[in-house]
């Protein structure tokens, strides 16, 4: 129990870690400069831009951690000290129902990899969120200074009223699917739709929902152009603006994993996590795939990364071509636009569920 | 490393009673801290610890249906409100005494007649389930009652328990009409409610309460 | 010894609604009153859902969503009363709200 | 104008923040005084004088030959057009003519100064919207532009390169062709990748358009001057109504546009900085032979008398009072600036806006303290 | 119009102008420091001027003549003149009224006149130092402006 526990803590700091180092080499191609070249060994560096400085977050966390973080004399000290570790909890918690892969190597029926797969899977992922929004609230009010207070109400409030929508755009695949697990999601994802093999992605029949669930991601993990609470030009840094050194990094690498996890549930979720269309085995059927022991765990395990990275990618390449969206158009968007749109998405959803459920007797 | 979590060996060792009581401890401690600490602030943060811990003990009871909404509604909504509210009233930086002299004593008898009341009235009874339970299981309803999956919980909640479903609903509608009504200011109601409500700091403390700032 | 008893569940719950009773009846703040409500109300819930488990019987699970929708209303409900009592005289002891007139 | 009065309905408290000295989009050290009402701000007040070097107190100590570094300082992003101005006025006062070679030189640089000065005015208008990628897209290609600063004067920032009678020193020979190499890879980039990233996007839409609008008759009252007065539709290009130098030879036009708004303003430098490129490739070709510097005596003494000479700067109509009684050091010497006048419209445009506004418009108005401290 | 037309104009338009021309500056009038608000407002609403942007205000320290003087620079978009008016005040005390209700642009012009040379403006909305600190004493841009750790070079 407890080594699941520390390798979870590890992968997701070395994942973040990455992230920051790829976030910036992405922001240099997009800038036609090269990103961070001199951390880590020459030679790499001289062989192609993409090798060259990977050493740089690990430069970045060691100073980090040991730059001395000062307390400010005037702040809340319970709830400075509290927030960002609530925070990490926060990032941290929300990878366990990830469905990286499966495996029915043992048993006779696919059993998802996943650190544990629960069966209210969607709905403790949309739960846990409302630590970060308690955590940035605390961060912003308990360091007692106009700036990071603004921050923080304005990160609350857009949180707050981006979480809504998403509900809505889960909502979709939990009724194609009709369980909260994310396993059974992507279980459900491997057979066709409506009998064509290929359409199994949930991202064909809810469309809507997909778009929807982007854009509230982006602005439930506070990244660009959603990212008015700790914007430089205006609060500098909004609610960490007193934080520095290890607490600060804390801040930052949960950002990085919240967008990690962002685009793995898109993955799971929409696209299929694991299956490959048309090639991976419908649940029951689990014999013709496993060549070696756990072959078919390794394969999923490299579809579901290349399909996450991917939307990270493209989460990376919004962050740096668009401006920074406006408060009150921000919630006017959220809630005027995206809303109904959930909720016709839910519509859409119900409609092609029963049509499935009526002519191809089912998905799961 | 055990590639899933749920074969793991668990009635060896008894992991679920000993996480029980750690909750447990930990969320009496935290209501503690909310009913005692001086700042207000510092009692929201305990209160939240305290929620979470409860979301635990429902996990822990078999229903983690229950724990995610605990931690959706209490700890992302209602504790974040009442954040909101200390953080629109309550100066930081000087921490007011809370209490008057004797106020304390007699809260804490009173609470801890009920606790022992309620305490013999539990360990006292026997609570015979086994019968009972059996006999229910059968009724008329398909759901099987006795298991505590997400989906039974569904199909009960819209089948036998609509029409409460709904009226939760007109609930919430109305408690959101009135949150509204009440934040708007007063001075739209008719003239004669005494004095203008929007006057920034009622006009003389009343005498009988001495300001006890 | 190690198998977890109902009333062991039940007089933990027991033991919170005691402490957010002497929350409510000791507290100055009324915000702080309200929160002592909100830890009464979590007992409740700890309650139905031990006995939903024990039982086994679905019903608490429903009862104890239903008593939490009612909370959330209730206490929002609760924050507005304050604000308003706020605006209108600046502190909010309850010790100080006494006149009626408002 | 998307205003936003207060809403009767809620009780709010407004309370004061100051938008600070030290502050990452006040361009400098400028401090603005808010008094906001949660996201909105009631009432601004800035306050300047952080960068009063007394720039005007020196120069009475110092001869006029010594003036031109001072003036340079007077506005560190484009140093060229501010000595210009001064050289000028002193040349006025001697009326003594300059050697045409010099006449070019004094436009080629003082364009490529306003293209530089433009480039980081995109450059920062940008960033403070959240935009990093032109930013650095701006500051790229602005690198360029200072090294071929560089190459002639020798400076990146504050060149020293206008005398009294011309200009310090002749352009290195390769000069013009690597100007004109630059152009044509530059100017391509203005529509294909500074405007295709910001343009068409909506978000830059919304929080440009119809934000902080200006009207015609508001600006002609504070004194605002250059592109923010072209945007509000008024041509005031001083190289076209007062033509100096040898601008009535080139032909360029100047761009005008109506809204007076964020996006107008916007839009306006970025067709300045087109019509820079084009203004240097006619002088590239008309750049004459001969001379270019009429030397003058170091103890200059210039005649007794007043003027006032007026001229383009990349920020609006950058003036220099001067007047001499006849010594060999200026008598007194006054700077008219544009964002002088530029700030004093803040406290008149920044009522009933959102605070992320705030950095928008005064991004948009391109101020640049030392100028407006002097 | 150049400026003999517009001493023309407002001698005839305000009779107890009498306004001179300036030696020192080719397109400057000089007018007493009185009747200096009239002529402004003749300046900004008369057709034939009108004079509606306003430049700046800056003065000269003349310690020897004893006399401070204001310089007015006007200019006018529509019809693309300019004109300058010089008034004299007295060293000691030199008070005049504003003219930020004509031009809002003449505010904080006057403020630095204010702040660097020591003339009162009355009536004006917000008269404060503009470049230096409020607890700043003595006028900079005055000749005879002398603050203790000030090194004059040598000569």
């Amino acid at each position: 129990m407890l080594i699941a526990l520390i390798a979870i803590y590890a992968a997701v700091s070395v994942n973040a870690l990455f992230l920051i180092w790829l976030e910036r080499k992405i922001s240099g191609r997009i800038q036609r400069r090269q990103g961070p070249m001199l951390c880590g060994p020459k030679m790499m560096a001289q062989k192609s831009m993409w090798l060259g400085g990977w050493f740089a977050t690990a430069c970045d966390a060691t100073k980090l951690i040991f730059k001395e973080d000062i307390i400010p004399s005037k702040v809340d000290r319970l709830g400075f000290i509290l927030a960002p570790i609530v925070v990490m909890l926060a990032a941290i918690a929300v990878y366990v129902p990830i469905p990286w892969s499966a495996t029915s190597y043992h048993q006779t029926e696919q059993v998802t990899f996943a650190f544990a797969d629960l069966n209210v899977g969607l709905l403790y992922i949309v739960a846990v969120p409302s630590l970060t929004v308690f955590s940035i609230l605390t961060a912003g009010w308990s360091s007692n200074n106009k700036y990071s207070m603004l921050g923080g109400f304005r990160s609350v409030v857009q949180m707050l009223s981006y979480e809504i929508p998403m509900v809505f755009a889960l909502m979709g695949p939990i009724i194609l699917a009709g369980s909260l697990s994310l396993g059974d999601i992507v279980k459900a994802q491997t057979q066709g739709l409506f009998g064509i093999p290929f359409l199994g992605w949930f991202i064909i029949p809810s469309v809507i929902g997909a778009a929807v669930y982007f854009i509230c991601a982006i602005a439930e993990s506070n990244r660009p152009p959603f990212d008015m609470p700790e914007s430089e030009q205006e609060l500098g840094t909004g609610f960490n603006t007193e934080y520095s050194g290890m607490r600060f990094a804390m801040f930052y690498l949960a950002e990085f994993s919240n967008a990690f996890v962002v685009s793995s549930i898109f993955t799971a979720v929409f696209l299929g996590g694991w299956s490959i269309p048309g090639i991976t085995p419908p649940p029951e059927l689990n014999l013709g795939f496993c060549i070696l022991p756990y072959f078919d765990l390794l394969v999923g395990l490299v579809v579901f990364s290349i399909k996450a990275y991917s939307v990270l990618l493209i989460l990376m390449w919004i962050r740096w071509t668009f401006v920074r969206v406006r408060p009150d158009h921000l919630m006017n968007f959220g809630w005027k636009f995206l809303l109904p749109l959930s909720i016709a998405n839910v519509i859409v959803c119900t409609v092609i569920a029963a049509v499935q459920q009526i002519y191809y007797g089912g998905l799961s | 490393m055990p590639f899933s979590m749920d074969i793991y060996a668990w009635d060896s060792f008894p992991i679920d009673t000993l996480l029980f009581w750690c909750f447990a401890a930990v969320m009496l401690i935290s209501g503690l801290c909310v009913v005692t600490v001086k700042r207000v602030f510092h009692a929201g943060i305990a209160m939240i610890v305290c929620f979470v811990c409860a979301a635990g003990i429902y996990a822990l009871l078999g229903c983690p249906f229950m724990a995610a909404l605990q931690l959706l509604v209490y700890v992302g909504a209602i504790a974040t409100m009442l954040l909101f509210a200390v953080m629109l009233t309550d100066k930081m930086m000087e921490p007011r005494p809370n209490t008057t002299f004797f106020q304390p004593f007699m809260g804490l008898f009173a609470s801890v007649l009920l606790f022992g009341l309620l305490w013999l009235t539990v360990s006292s009874s026997k609570f015979g389930f086994a019968g009972w339970a059996n006999s229910t299981a059968a009724s008329s309803s398909a759901i099987d009652i006795t298991s505590l999956s997400t989906t039974n919980i569904g199909l009960r909640l819209l089948t036998p328990y609509a029409v409460p479903f709904e009226l939760i609903s007109v609930i919430i509608l109305a408690t959101l009409i009135a949150a509204i009504a009440l934040a708007r200011k007063e001075d739209r109601s008719p003239a004669d409610s005494g004095t203008p409500a929007d006057a920034p700091a009622s006009p003389a403390e009343p005498a009988s309460t001495p300001a006890k700032e | 010894m190690y198998q977890l008893e109902l009333h062991s569940v039940l007089s933990v719950a027991a033991l919170l609604f005691c402490i957010g009773l002497y929350g409510v009846l000791t507290r100055r703040n009324s915000i702080a009153m309200l929160m002592g409500l909100e830890l009464m109300f979590n007992a409740v819930n700890i309650n139905l859902v031990a006995f939903a488990h024990f039982l086994p019987h679905l019903d608490g699970i429903i009862l104890a969503m239903f008593g939490l929708a009612v909370a959330a209303a209730e206490s929002a409900i609760g924050i507005a009363i304050i604000l308003s009592i706020y605006r209108n005289f600046r502190h909010i002891d309850t010790d100080g709200i006494n006149e009626l007139k408002g | 104008m998307s205003t936003f009065p207060p809403n009767p309905d809620l009780v709010t408290e407004e309370f004061e923040l100051k938008m600070g000295p030290h502050h990452p989009s006040t361009h400098g050290v400028l401090q603005l005084s808010l008094t906001l009402d949660g996201e909105r701000v009631v009432a601004c007040r800035p306050n300047v004088g952080f960068l009063h070097r007394s720039i005007e107190k020196i120069m009475e100590h110092r001869t006029y030959a010594q003036g031109v570094p001072l003036a340079d300082r007077v506005d560190y992003c484009s140093a060229m057009t501010s000595s210009l101005a001064y050289v000028m006025a002193v040349e006025k006062l001697l009326d003594l003519t300059i050697p045409p070679r010099a006449e070019y030189l004094r436009v080629i640089m003082s364009e490529l100064n306003r293209i530089a000065s433009h480039l980081l005015a995109y450059g920062t208008f940008t960033l403070d919207l959240g935009g990093t990628t032109p930013f650095l897209f701006g500051f790229r290609d602005r690198e360029k532009v200072l090294d071929l600063f560089e190459e002639t004067c020798g400076a990146r920032l504050l060149y020293n390169y206008m005398r009294i009678g011309g200009v310090a020193c002749d352009i290195k020979p390769g000069f013009l062709d690597r100007m004109i190499a630059f152009l044509d890879y530059w100017e391509p980039l203005l529509s294909s990748e500074y405007e295709a990233i910001i343009d068409e996007n909506p978000i830059f839409y919304n929080r440009t358009k119809g934000v902080g609008v200006l009207s015609q008759a508001d600006a002609l009252r504070y004194g605002v001057c250059g592109p923010n007065l072209r945007a509000c539709g008024l041509n005031n290009d001083i190289r076209k109504i007062e033509p100096y130098s040898v601008y009535p030879e080139l032909e360029f036009d100047v761009p005008i546009r109506t809204e007076g708004d964020t996006f107008a303003r916007y839009r306006i430098r970025m067709e300045e900085l087109r019509q820079s490129a084009r203004i240097l490739r006619q002088c590239a070709e008309k750049l004459p032979k001969g001379e270019y510097l009429a030397r003058q005596p170091y103890e200059l003494k210039v005649p007794a008398g007043e003027t006032y000479v007026r001229i383009e700067s990349s920020r609006g109509d950058l003036g220099c009072y001067l007047v001499s009684d006849g010594s060999e050091r200026p008598y007194r010497c006054k700077f008219r600036t544009p964002s002088f006048s530029h700030c004093s419209v803040f406290s008149h445009l920044f009522r009933d806006c959102l605070f992320s506004d705030i950095v928008a418009m005064s991004a948009s108005f391109d101020i640049v303290l030392p100028e407006t401290d002097r | 119009m150049n400026r003999d037309e517009f001493i023309k104009a407002a001698n005839q338009a305000m009779p107890d102008l009498h306004a001179k021309a300036d030696t020192a500056n080719p397109d400057a009038i000089v007018v007493n420091s009185a009747d200096l608000h009239g002529l402004c407002l003749w300046m900004r609403d008369d057709p034939a001027a009108q004079l509606t942007y306003f430049e700046f205000v800056t003065a000269q320290d003349w310690p020897d003549r004893d006399e401070i003087v204001l310089v007015y620079s006007l200019y006018s978009h529509p019809l693309g003149h300019r004109l300058m008016v010089k008034t004299a005040l007295p060293r000691r005390d030199p008070q005049i009224e504003t003219v930020s209700d004509i031009w809002e642009g003449a505010n904080w012009s006057e403020r630095e006149v204010y702040d660097l040379f020591g003339v009162t403006f009355s009536r004006h909305p917000d008269l404060r130092r503009i470049m230096m600190f409020d607890g700043w004493e003595g006028y900079p841009l005055r000749k005879d402006y002398t603050h203790p750790n000030l090194i004059h070079r040598p000569e």
